[in-house]
């Protein structure tokens, strides 16, 4: 039930103005078919919660392009023309976190938590008009949870029941987002029958997975450095 | 006479001791992994999700998933794991990463640094930059001890937004090796050549000398 | 007459949709996994680290090593995970529990549960109860009516520490299904032969009756 | 360099008066070794962070009947004679934390957070003495991070440089102590070379573990509970 035929198919639901989790750092371990299927959509006034938004005009920076996307949460927005462009127009709302404190805000959003304090960006433009608290001797300030209305992932493996398997670097922000929307679409490399992973082997179980497909990944490389054999 | 940045690099590898955890940020501090001291071995942490990054990989061995944190194409070595963001940086805020190599704008002698964004310029974002400079348990600064218009990059306070407060440890320019010590920096060790006039002439902060400095 | 407490399991069963993720706590709760309605498909949420448990094992099936929150041996069914416990309760408190279905000692009409201790005797401690009465999407509570000594379990407020506020959504006694609404409790359900008038009899709280109850 | 002959070698520095965390779920996954070297040990004082003291006598009961505990942090109590008498009688602390709120304050101690809000334990005795906050209309309560000067963890198999992989319900408590140790020791059933375990399938990466050995374990039952075939 769990097993939809197409990113389109599986992103229903998704409307203009909801918050989107993109599932990838750089171009590596993104959910290609997702994104493709919003940029062809007529959805936007997107919030999107991502590490990078897109880089050198793949990715997400076709939502960018498409003028799709009111506002972008994440820690890095070099290497991304569309994206400064409207930025520094002022066409686009971004909101930077420190990496770490995305990633534990997503986490916190997932796990139930109300919020959390981390040493990360004390005496920094990131504390402005956040609680900042001494606790043991160390300061730290306060940070809320995020969560999103859709998530979209990306996994090499992923069972019926949605249980997912990661590969390399490409799971970076992926299983923290799948456990922090509403609804989490995940789309795999290949789709088994459930039982065919061991339960050892499983980076996500499938009760953050709400529909999974089946997808082929282009995987761009974003910087390609090679050495002599 | 300075150091090369490839002498600036070599001289950050000498830093660092057998079996420890290194996150090297982009850049400058990167080249440091080619500058591993002879019987040291370390792993290199890489916050995007992977802990044993290897060289870059031959024509043969290249793999799109798998990446550093600049993005680059990279190999892993034996012993090596990947893992989400969020256990990478409690890798990073808790302390589990002994060592931190990262570029710098500015570090203050009470070992503020400034390395993610000069305000008025387009901003990229910090990235992982804050986390590492907080939470690595030794943080070293690889950068130039002047800016292009002569100007000191090593401050008795911070014109820019800082990155992280008093997480410096030591600095590594063209003209020597630096320590953040709170009220002054303790120059340990200058290149070859370079004078403790011209030292001092080229820094804004407090500058004293290790009595085994020439 | 009243229902068995085999009855009350089979009753708890009912509520169970296909596809739900379920946390059956230690005691009665615990047989409800034998009454899993005909074409309906759950998964079974053990706190200690498994989604997707079996029934007990065959004497050839037994492993030490896969136990469930009571510490009883169990199995695992296809599709099943381990995990470890951070992410065992992020999934509880997260609200990725369809249902969890606890014992209880007290209810309150407005939701509150006690079920974790009764001051003055040994406390056991409250385990995984908190996170899960607070945690799970929608909170049944087997338990009994009516204490050993004849007092209603079913309670205008609490008289034993809380181990949640405003969680119950559903008790299911021997005497019948009962929501919390708030400022009364609501019998949906009686067992057959109960009367209404028994019911409010054995119940503290206010009790008023949908009218599909005989 | 991490590789230890055995238990007793690898607790060195574990002296009286310290803080130990134990990995297990009742005597599901517990570090057997390590608690009998304590056992055989005259280190007292100790206080022990783990999610049971042992049961019926078994696993970190021992440590009780020896008196070598001072005050022990857990979630839950049942089925331990030792603990209930020692406790009854005025003879020892406990801390009880509700299960989940002792697993997020031990994640927290190990990713270096100050601490985080909870809903778990809003109107109970949890709650005494702590922060509350209302965030986003729903009420939480302050929960600090918990570390210690070393934790015991059992894994099933090792590399030498600490990468560890568990097995089935051993993992519970395992990885997110040794996460949160200065000390963190590490016995598995079987010690492999580097690199013999795969990236993708390493469970808790190696920098978080000191000092590893391997050892045979009992693995008792505590509920032995079967059907016919």
């Amino acid at each position: 039930m769990k097993v939809y035929p197409d990113a389109k198919k599986a992103l229903e639901g998704l409307e203009s103005g909801m918050s989107v989790m993109s599932g990838g750092f750089g171009l590596c371990g993104n959910p290609e078919a997702c994104i493709k299927a919003l940029a062809e959509s007529d959805i936007k006034d997107l919030t999107v919660i991502s590490n990078n938004c897109g880089n050198a005009g793949k990715g997400l920076a076709s939502l960018l392009q498409n003028r799709q996307v009111r506002k972008v949460i994440c820690s890095f927005i070099g290497g991304n023309p569309d994206l400064a462009q409207q930025y520094l127009a002022g066409e686009i709302e971004v909101e930077l976190n420190p990496q770490g404190t995305l990633a534990e805000r997503i986490r916190a959003g997932g796990a139930g938590l109300g919020g959390f304090f981390t040493p990360t960006g004390v005496g920094t433009p990131v504390a402005e008009g956040k609680e900042s608290r001494e606790i043991d001797g160390r300061t730290y300030i306060f940070e809320k949870p995020l969560k999103a209305d859709f998530a979209m992932v990306r996994a090499a493996v992923g069972d019926k029941f949605g249980n997912l398997r990661f590969y390399r670097t490409s799971r970076n922000f992926n299983p923290i987002m799948a456990m922090a929307a509403r609804v989490t679409v995940a789309e795999v490399d290949k789709l088994v029958e459930v039982g065919e992973l061991d339960p050892d082997d499983i980076h996500l179980p499938g009760l953050f997975v709400n529909r999974i497909f089946q997808a082929e990944h282009e995987n761009p490389i974003e910087h390609r450095t090679v050495r002599e054999a | 006479m300075s150091w090369s940045k490839a002498e600036q690099a070599r001289r950050a590898g000498a830093e660092l001791k057998d079996g420890d955890i290194v996150n090297l940020g982009i850049g400058l501090p990167t080249e440091v992994a080619n500058y591993i001291p002879e019987g040291i071995s370390v792993m290199f942490h890489s916050e995007n999700g992977l802990l044993g990054m290897g060289p870059f990989p031959t024509e043969a061995e290249l793999d799109p998933q798998i990446i550093n944190a600049g993005k680059q194409t990279v190999t892993y070595v034996d012993g090596a794991s990947m893992f989400d963001s969020s256990l990478s940086f409690a890798m990073i805020r808790g302390g589990h990463v002994d060592v931190a190599i990262l570029g710098g704008l500015e570090v203050a002698q009470n070992g503020d640094l400034a390395n993610w964004m000069i305000p008025g310029k387009m901003v990229t974002g910090m990235g992982g930059a804050m986390d590492l400079a907080n939470g690595a348990k030794k943080t070293l600064v690889l950068q130039t001890h002047v800016s292009k218009h002569g100007e000191s990059k090593l401050m008795q306070k911070l014109s820019l937004p800082p990155t992280a407060l008093k997480c410096v440890n030591r600095v590594i320019t063209e003209l020597g090796v630096f320590d953040c010590k709170g009220d002054h920096f303790l120059c340990i060790e200058l290149a070859p050549g370079v004078t403790r006039e011209e030292a001092t002439q080229h820094t804004h902060g407090d500058l004293r000398f290790a009595s085994s400095v020439n």
